[in-house]
């Protein structure tokens, strides 16, 4: 277990390696990438059974006061920040944790990254940068697996930046398209401001602590050496930085647009890994956000609510396979959040999870149709199922799972979800919680039925399946997709549910409200059958409803013009701003304050020389002055 | 009276001296016209002689002669070698001018030789008598010398303002003179400050006296408000002249300046100090500025010395009797100014040479020309704007740091920032020599070159390529380990700061 | 005796009246001139003064000559300086025709 | 070895300056051959820097490398003493770095060379100097040499610019950077005066910082002289590392110098100012300085965000960078003015890795101004498909400028930061803020000028030659190990940071 390290550096040696010997490496070294990732994950499972088989007693363990979980702690010293040992020097350390949290996110990341590489070997075939895509890929994963298991903020914060610059050059692969270089731009930009937040939010920390040690902060807030109000603003600050990364509302722009990159990036990176960062960062630091009874959770969860119904109203609307699963993802993350903040640290984990796999099959699906096709309009297609149908079966698959049917896993760690929110909020939030719930499906529902089913267009005749390379890690995923559910609840003998083996302080066996299972089961399944009615059948015509909400329409098709209004800022605002700052410095201080007393000199030195007039008898006067004013001064000071 | 002719072999430098102008003179009636220029050697072996003679006989001298006249000690001997070697460095760096411009120039080197002497004397007189008719000696050789180009109107009408100028000046400081004398009834330097040490009973009028003869030595100095001959004589006089002027009279002016304000008016200090310092504000800053606004390098160069001898004059300001610092920081700053202008004008007399030209103008893409020749003077230059290596740093930084251990933080501050204008126009010179628009660089990489004064027929003569490399280890000398002038100087200010 | 005061207000007034006069005339002779004026101002404070102080100890014989032997100083080089002066304006004269100084103005600034 | 370090110090200050001497009485004509002479010249300064800074002994810390001639006797009482401390020798390193990488990549100076290599080693040596020098009177010596070469280096060869609104001539920008620099230097000159006015007062007068040091530790120089006499230095110092509002000959000066002498100026060159606040005005009057730091830090603060936006309007990849390594410096004065020891700290590191990191913009936009004959980003497009490495390498900088994890600019911004949150809240958090802006102007520099479809215009360009290359890739190295592993680096700074009184 102490080798958990080894995971990420696999990974981390990849990358330069392709950079450098990319050219001569047969497949622009591609198999590096995948072998230190498939290290990774064979070395995984080992960290797995190390950790099951750890307990209180073993070397570096312990079981948390902080989380109550087992946690496993190895650290080595990185660089002094002041003379060591002198007072105010800090020393910060390469540390890992190793616990359940850590564990399940090790897992995620190692096997969808391994899928979507193996994937990528059939879908990338014959880029021209194709050595550079794996070498940014190992990159990410390293810079992924690293957040997961870092110990201290610093640490954290380090794997954090550099998923998002991994991010930045994957969006922007193909930068010759000018929506993928703006994209890029973009994404790394407003994920940034959030980091900006959580920076602070880490550096406020250390202030009050004095050390960047996770377990320093939570010792500090349980002792009450962090008093509340520091606490909660610390909290708030570090939820910036996963608003960015998880795409929460306000943020959420970004990701939409980073469906320019390539499909499996989108699947890896802005589906099942990078962006549930921001989730996996408020459950890490838990601790300090659930302090003092949670005022920060109430945030989270106001904030991941609005984030998944805002999101599942626009993928509703959305003709763009990719963006609606973008969109389908970000309200996801919303729900995760919600979870979080409404003590629901398992489900939201658990939910994670599901959504992981379910999420990375969707656009490794999405992937495989474009690749069939070249096309991403689901107004353009139909009936697919007929040319690709293995890709057709595992999308529904898929569509399937996170639309929440039943022993589906998406069903079950939705259901947790609805729970939590259920057992800790008050009732508003349950019923919205539950009207998301009924969107996701629906949403989910259309993108299914409008791709796949349906009687096929003869543009799209030419449409083939895809490759083994991309249909196995399909099938892989989809079995995941399929039961990674049962997981969650207690079997009969001694394992019971992940609720035993994932949680905070205390931990709680699978439980099921009969009530809210039921309820959700009826909304997602009667959801499918509304949509199989629409789209396949038309049997209801949405014209009516269309017309009563009808000004609603366009707003939720522009999504709620949250672009247009930060364009508006940038253009209006920031660059004028800076405009103004340009000609300032130009025109005040460069000519105005540097040159005026330099001309102004100059110009004094040519009126003073108008003193030499060239005639004799004015220099004499000029003495005869000077002879005076000499004598006189002289003259006063020697009588007083 | 006894002793009034005791030791009087002391002077044999100055016998010397006058025999060699009286010989240079005589030879010159004899010696074709085509080779006057020997004139110039026999003037610079006498002045090598000289040298060599003063050191080995004076060195460790310290007496009086002529009850107390003139003073043979290590201050006079200083500037006694300063003075004979500027002389060959100036006849070194005028034969060719003398040759292409002048008539007559046989007395051109006699005066020059007569000039030396006056200044020798000035700067071992004890008694204002003597000091004034030393000075007047200089004075009119130099007013001979700015006028001699006789056909040149330029050259009369310096000689003319010069002359009108400096005699007035010279009645202003005799007046001076008198109302000390009429006040003190006397006039040596040692009974003077033996009058000022008690200074209860003298009248006002004394000090009215002191401020005239201070108006009289601030017309050699050319300090503000009494500079105003000094840009049209410098412009006016011929070339090498004009640096004679700029190096020599300012140097014995200050010579005289040093040892009167030492010896006689130290005691007053508190009553002339504000004066000085103000003087010499005023004298950098107008010096400066107005330099800011010349197109004609010899004018520049009037201005650019005005702001020199205004910082010079701020270490007289800081004289005191408690420390030899203000006096040796005078001295080191004579020496690095006088070598650094040196090597200015030796370029500059030998550009004019080569064009014929003296507006700034002229010196455009010197540096792809004449390399050598645009380094010296960019060196120059930086070295008189306090830039470090140069000599212009290092003697800067030791005057000011003597006005700060006075505790004339303020002056110190004003000079340093009239430096930094004076910089702004020595750039203006670099700029015109190596600073070209891109195209132009061009083309002289491209050998092109469109510029005149290139290629060997136009070049440096020898004459003053040794001026100019000696001049430069100097420049350099001083500036990187000036210890070794600094003993002998040091030597100097305690011979007129005997309290020390 | 005569009291010292009146010989230097003497003198102080004519070296007044020879600087008005380099002040206010245009003829570089006639500045000259003037200048010769305040030298010969010098030289009456001078002589008066060194009598003055020569009798200053009764009794005793003359002592203080200084005074005197620099006015014949003073006169000797003030006469050199004519010469001199009057050399150039004869340059001047013959280069331009006229030694008006209002028009010796070809450097200034 | 032990007589050899004695003398180390004086021969990396001896060499460049005979070097230069030396290259004056080389042919005017053999461009190459003055090339291959300053190379060695450099590389022999390079060795012997990386040779102070690995023997340096950080366990002991202190004053080491000791060594003092008399140069002028009592009474002004001058001696050139050397010694470096940690600071120093890391900076004497950075310069040894940058010399040799801006002596190579300036092969192609055709006009009049060895004058040009004349003064770069000159500049060398005056850097090295100041760096290395004990005595107040030695330091400002060398910071004078430091500066004076750079007025005919870009006169001469430099460049002048037409943009839209406003031309630029290159005499305009040398006059203008030389008196900036000069007229900062006025202000430190009477600060030196007025600490040896100080120190005769009370009995000791002398430049030495040893003993000015020790005269400050024990009080002598009353607190009020130290409250005036420090922002003197502030403002001297100030002026060179560009501190707002005397930063503006920095931009300026840049666009209009030849690459080799931006990567000297902005990399070396400006970190003299940060030097001096820190060994001036720090230890040798350190009340004043504790009196005066919340305005440095404040105008550190602007600088950093005042650098940033104005970073933002511009068009001139040149002005780009000049900016921005006016809001970098405005780190170096905020960490220096925390006064805590992992601020200052983060501020000397700031130091070298800024100067890494923008010699290598420079380097690059030197590479692609010779081959485009323009710096506008707005007409270069897509030149990451010609000028693949240059393009890397020039991301990678970018990264390091906007303080990404993993390389050089990280490990400092984050220590400025850390320091400056214990002591300054509220601007500290400004200059976070900050930070995050420098990311707008590098993607929109990167986006516009390297990304994007190839512009016909631009089919004929090639890659960096390899000698750009080679210099570039080492100091992409650099920056990458300085950020994985700063501790070596970090070593030095810190126990010659603990010595500093205040901290």
């Amino acid at each position: 277990m102490e080798w958990a390290w080894l995971i990420p550096v696999f990974s981390f040696a990849a990358a330069p390696l392709i950079v450098v010997l990319g050219r001569v490496l047969p497949g622009s070294g591609s198999f590096l990438a995948i072998l230190a990732i498939a290290a990774g994950f064979a070395l995984f499972w080992w960290v797995f059974a190390g950790f099951l088989g750890a307990g209180a007693g073993t070397e570096n363990c312990l079981v948390s006061a902080h989380t109550g979980t087992l946690t496993c702690h190895y650290q080595m010293a990185w660089f002094h920040a002041g003379l060591a040992g002198a007072a105010g020097s800090v020393a910060l350390t390469w540390g890992i944790i190793v616990d359940p949290l850590t564990v399940a996110m090790l897992g995620l990341v190692t096997f969808v990254a391994l899928m979507v590489q193996i994937y990528s070997l059939g879908y990338m075939r014959g880029d021209s940068r194709f050595g550079w895509y794996y070498a940014v890929h190992a990159l990410f994963a390293a810079a992924m697996l690293t957040l997961v298991l870092a110990d201290n903020f610093l640490l954290l914060y380090v794997a954090w930046e550099l998923v998002g610059i991994c991010s930045y050059l994957l969006i922007g692969f193909w930068h010759e398209r000018p929506a993928a270089k703006e994209a890029a731009k973009k994404a790394f930009i407003v994920t940034r401001i959030g980091d900006v937040g959580m920076l602070i939010g880490i550096l406020l920390i250390w202030r009050e602590v004095g050390s960047f040690s996770m377990f320093d902060a939570f010792e500090a807030v349980s002792s009450g050496a962090m008093t509340e109000g520091v606490t909660t603003v610390a909290a708030l600050l570090l939820f910036l930085g996963a608003m960015g990364k998880s795409a929460q509302f306000p943020f959420h722009v970004w990701l939409p647009d980073a469906m320019e990159g390539p499909t499996p990036v989108s699947a890896l990176i802005h589906a099942a890994t990078m962006v549930v960062a921001g989730v996996f960062l408020v459950a890490r630091v838990y601790p300090i956000f659930s302090a003092y009874d949670g005022d920060a959770l109430l945030v989270v969860a106001v904030i991941g609510l609005i984030t998944a119904l805002m999101a599942s109203t626009i993928a509703l609307v959305s003709v763009d396979l990719k963006r609606i699963l973008a969109y389908s993802t970000i309200s996801h993350l919303g729900l995760m959040m919600l979870s979080l903040g409404a003590f629901g640290y398992t489900a939201a984990i658990f939910h994670l999870l599901a959504h992981g796999f379910a999420k990375a099959l969707l656009f490794l699906g999405a992937g495989s149709v474009m690749h069939g096709t070249d096309e991403l309009d689901i107004r353009k297609m139909g009936g697919l199922r007929k040319v690709m149908p293995m890709t057709a079966f595992l999308f529904s698959l898929g569509a399937l799972s996170l639309g929440g049917i039943p022993i589906l896993s998406g069903f079950w760690s939705k259901d947790e979800i609805l729970l939590a929110v259920n057992d800790h909020l008050n009732p508003a939030f349950i019923i919205l919680a539950l009207l998301t719930a009924f969107l996701s499906a629906m949403y989910m529902a259309r993108a299914m039925f409008v791709t796949f089913f349906g009687n096929l267009r003869q543009e799209m005749e030419h449409a083939h399946e895809s490759p083994a390379s991309m249909i196995g890690p399909m099938a892989l995923l989809g079995v995941l997709a399929a039961v990674f559910g049962f997981v969650g609840f207690n079997w009969p003998g001694s394992y019971q549910g992940i609720g035993s083996f994932l949680f905070f302080h205390e931990a709680e066996g699978f439980h099921f409200n009969w009530w809210l299972g039921i309820l959700s089961m009826i909304l997602a399944v009667g959801a499918f059958v509304l949509g199989y009615l629409i789209y396949i059948k038309d049997r209801v015509s949405l014209e009516g409803f269309r017309a009563r909400i009808g000004g609603l329409i366009p707003v939720v098709e522009n999504k709620y013009y949250f672009d247009e209004a930060y364009q508006w800022v940038v253009d209006r605002v920031v660059l004028v701003f800076a405009n103004f700052i340009g000609l300032f410095d130009r025109i005040v201080i460069n000519d105005l304050a540097v040159n005026g007393p330099a001309n102004s000199v100059h110009r004094l030195g040519i009126a003073m020389r108008l003193h030499v007039t060239g005639h004799v008898y004015s220099y004499a006067m000029g003495m005869v002055l000077g002879t005076i004013a000499l004598s006189i001064f002289w003259w006063f000071r020697s009588v007083s | 009276m006894p002793g009034l002719t005791a030791n009087l072999q002391l002077l044999t430098p100055e016998f010397a001296l006058a025999g060699l102008a009286l010989l240079v003179l005589a030879v010159d009636l004899v010696v074709p016209q085509n080779r006057k220029n020997l004139l110039g050697w026999l003037s610079i072996a006498g002045l090598l002689g000289l040298i060599a003679l003063s050191l080995k006989m004076l060195w460790g001298e310290n007496e009086t002669l002529y009850g107390g006249l003139l003073a043979v000690d290590a201050f006079s001997l200083f500037f006694k070698i300063f003075f004979l070697g500027l002389g060959i460095f100036i006849i070194l760096s005028s034969m060719d001018y003398v040759e292409k411009n002048l008539t007559s120039r046989g007395e051109f080197y006699g005066l020059i030789l007569f000039s030396i002497l006056g200044m020798n004397v000035m700067a071992q007189s004890r008694e204002l008598l003597t000091a004034y008719i030393s000075l007047e000696l200089l004075s009119f050789c130099l007013y001979v010398l700015a006028a001699y180009a006789r056909n040149e109107a330029k050259s009369n009408e310096a000689g003319l303002k010069y002359i009108i100028i400096g005699a007035f000046s010279s009645a202003v400081l005799l007046y001076g003179v008198s109302m000390v004398y009429s006040t003190l009834g006397v006039t040596q330097f040692a009974s003077i400050s033996a009058a000022l040490a008690n200074p209860g009973d003298v009248s006002p009028a004394l000090w009215v006296g002191m401020a005239l003869i201070l108006v009289g030595l601030g017309f050699k100095l050319a300090a503000v408000p009494f500079h105003m001959w000094a840009p049209d004589v410098y412009e006016g006089a011929p070339f090498p002249v004009t640096a004679y002027l700029a190096i020599g009279s300012k140097a014995a002016a200050f010579a005289l300046v040093l040892r009167l304000f030492a010896e006689g008016f130290l005691p007053a200090v508190d009553q002339w100090r504000i004066v000085v310092a103000v003087m010499a504000a005023i004298t950098m800053l107008t010096g400066n500025l107005v330099a800011l606004a010349q197109h004609n390098i010899k004018r520049l160069m009037a201005y650019s010395s005005v702001g020199q001898v205004g910082i010079i004059l701020t270490g007289v300001a800081a004289l005191s009797a408690d420390s030899i610092l203000p006096a040796s920081g005078v001295m080191l700053y004579l020496v690095g100014y006088s070598l650094t202008n040196m090597l200015v004008f030796a370029g500059l007399i030998s550009f004019f040479n080569m064009t014929g030209r003296e507006d700034i103008s002229a010196f455009r893409g010197l540096a792809d020309g004449q390399p050598f020749l645009a380094a010296t003077i960019a060196i120059g230059l930086f070295s008189l704007g306090g830039m470090p290596i140069f000599a212009g740093f290092t003697v800067k930084f030791y005057l000011f740091t003597a006005l700060a251990s006075q505790g004339l933080l303020w002056l110190a501050g004003l000079a340093i920032f009239s430096s930094l204008i004076s910089l702004y126009y020595y750039l203006q010179v670099i700029r015109q020599m190596y600073i070209r628009p891109v195209e132009e660089v061009a083309e002289a990489i491209a050998g092109e070159d469109v510029y005149v004064p290139t290629g060997p027929e136009v070049s440096t003569s020898p004459l003053i390529l040794i001026v100019q490399s000696v001049t430069l280890v100097g420049v350099f000398w001083v500036g990187v380990y000036p210890a070794p002038f600094l003993t002998v100087i040091d030597a100097a200010s305690h011979a007129i700061l005997p309290g020390l | 005796m005569v009291d010292l005061v009146y010989f230097q207000l003497l003198s102080a007034a004519l070296f007044v009246i020879g600087m008005y006069g380099v002040l206010a005339r245009r003829s570089a002779v006639l500045i000259v001139m003037s200048i010769e004026l305040m030298l010969n101002a010098v030289n009456i404070n001078l002589i008066a003064a060194a009598s003055h102080l020569g009798y200053r100890s009764v009794g005793e014989a003359f002592t203080n000559f200084d005074g005197q032997i620099i006015a014949i100083f003073v006169i000797t080089v003030a006469a050199a300086e004519l010469g001199l002066a009057l050399a150039i304006i004869l340059r001047i004269y013959r280069n331009r025709g006229s030694v008006n100084v209002d028009e010796v103005d070809l450097m200034k600034w | 070895m032990e007589n050899f370090d004695q003398i180390a110090l004086a021969l990396i200050i001896f060499i460049p300056l005979a070097g230069a001497i030396a290259a004056m009485f080389m042919p005017a004509d053999r461009q190459k051959d003055v090339w291959y002479f300053a190379i060695v010249v450099a590389g022999l300064c390079f060795a012997l820097s990386l040779y102070i800074f690995l023997r340096y002994d950080y366990g002991a810390g202190g004053f080491q490398f000791q060594d003092s001639y008399k140069w002028l006797p009592a009474p002004v009482d001058i001696n050139l003493s050397l010694a470096v401390d940690g600071i120093s020798a890391l900076l004497i390193l950075l310069n040894g770095i940058i010399l040799l990488g801006g002596v190579l990549i300036s092969q192609n100076i055709v006009y009049r060379p060895r004058d040009f290599f004349v003064l770069l080693l000159a500049l060398g040596a005056g850097v090295f100097g100041t760096f290395a020098v004990r005595d107040l009177f030695f330091l400002f010596f060398f910071y004078e040499l430091a500066v004076l070469p750079m007025y005919l280096l870009i006169g001469v060869w430099g460049s002048s610019t037409d943009f839209r609104t406003f031309f630029r001539a290159k005499e305009y920008a040398a006059t203008k950077l030389f008196l900036f620099l000069v007229a900062g230097s006025v202000l430190v000159w009477i600060g030196i005066l007025a600490v040896y006015m100080g120190a005769a007062e009370s009995g000791f007068p002398t430049f030495s910082m040893e003993t000015l040091g020790r005269l400050a530790e024990a009080g002598q120089l009353s607190e009020e002289f130290q409250t005036w006499v420090f922002p003197l230095f502030m403002v001297g110092f100030g002026v060179l590392a560009g501190m707002w509002p005397f930063h503006t000959w920095s931009p300026d000066g840049h666009v209009s110098a030849p690459t080799a002498v931006s990567m000297l100026h902005a990399g070396v060159l400006m970190k003299l100012g940060a030097y001096g606040i820190i060994r001036v005005g720090m230890v040798i009057v350190p009340e004043g300085a504790e009196n005066w730091m919340p305005v440095l830090i404040t105008l550190g603060t602007v600088n950093v965000l005042y650098g940033a936006v104005s970073a933002m309007s511009q068009t001139d990849l040149k002005y780009i960078i000049g900016y921005s390594s006016v809001s970098h410096m405005g780190y170096v004065l905020m960490g220096i003015a925390t006064l805590d020891r992992i601020g200052v700290g983060g501020a000397v590191l700031q130091m070298f890795s800024h100067g890494i990191m923008t010699a290598l913009m420079f380097l690059l936009v030197g590479a692609i101004y010779d081959r485009t004959h323009t710096r506008d980003i707005s007409v270069l497009k897509g030149l990451f498909s010609r000028m693949g490495v240059t393009g890397f390498f020039f991301a990678i900088a970018g990264l390091a400028s906007m303080g990404l994890p993993g390389l050089s600019g990280f490990i400092a911004e984050f220590m400025v930061f850390t320091g400056a949150f214990r002591t300054y809240l509220p601007l500290a958090v400004l200059a976070v803020i900050g930070a995050a802006l420098t990311a707008v102007y590098i993607l929109r520099l990167l986006a516009l000028t390297f990304l994007g479809e190839s512009d016909a215009r631009w089919e004929h360009l090639t890659d960096a030659s390899p000698v750009e290359k080679a210099v570039g890739g080492a100091f992409v190295l650099i920056m990458i190990f300085v950020g994985v592993w700063p501790e070596p680096l970090l070593r030095l700074i810190n126990v010659s940071v603990d010595a500093l009184p205040g901290v």
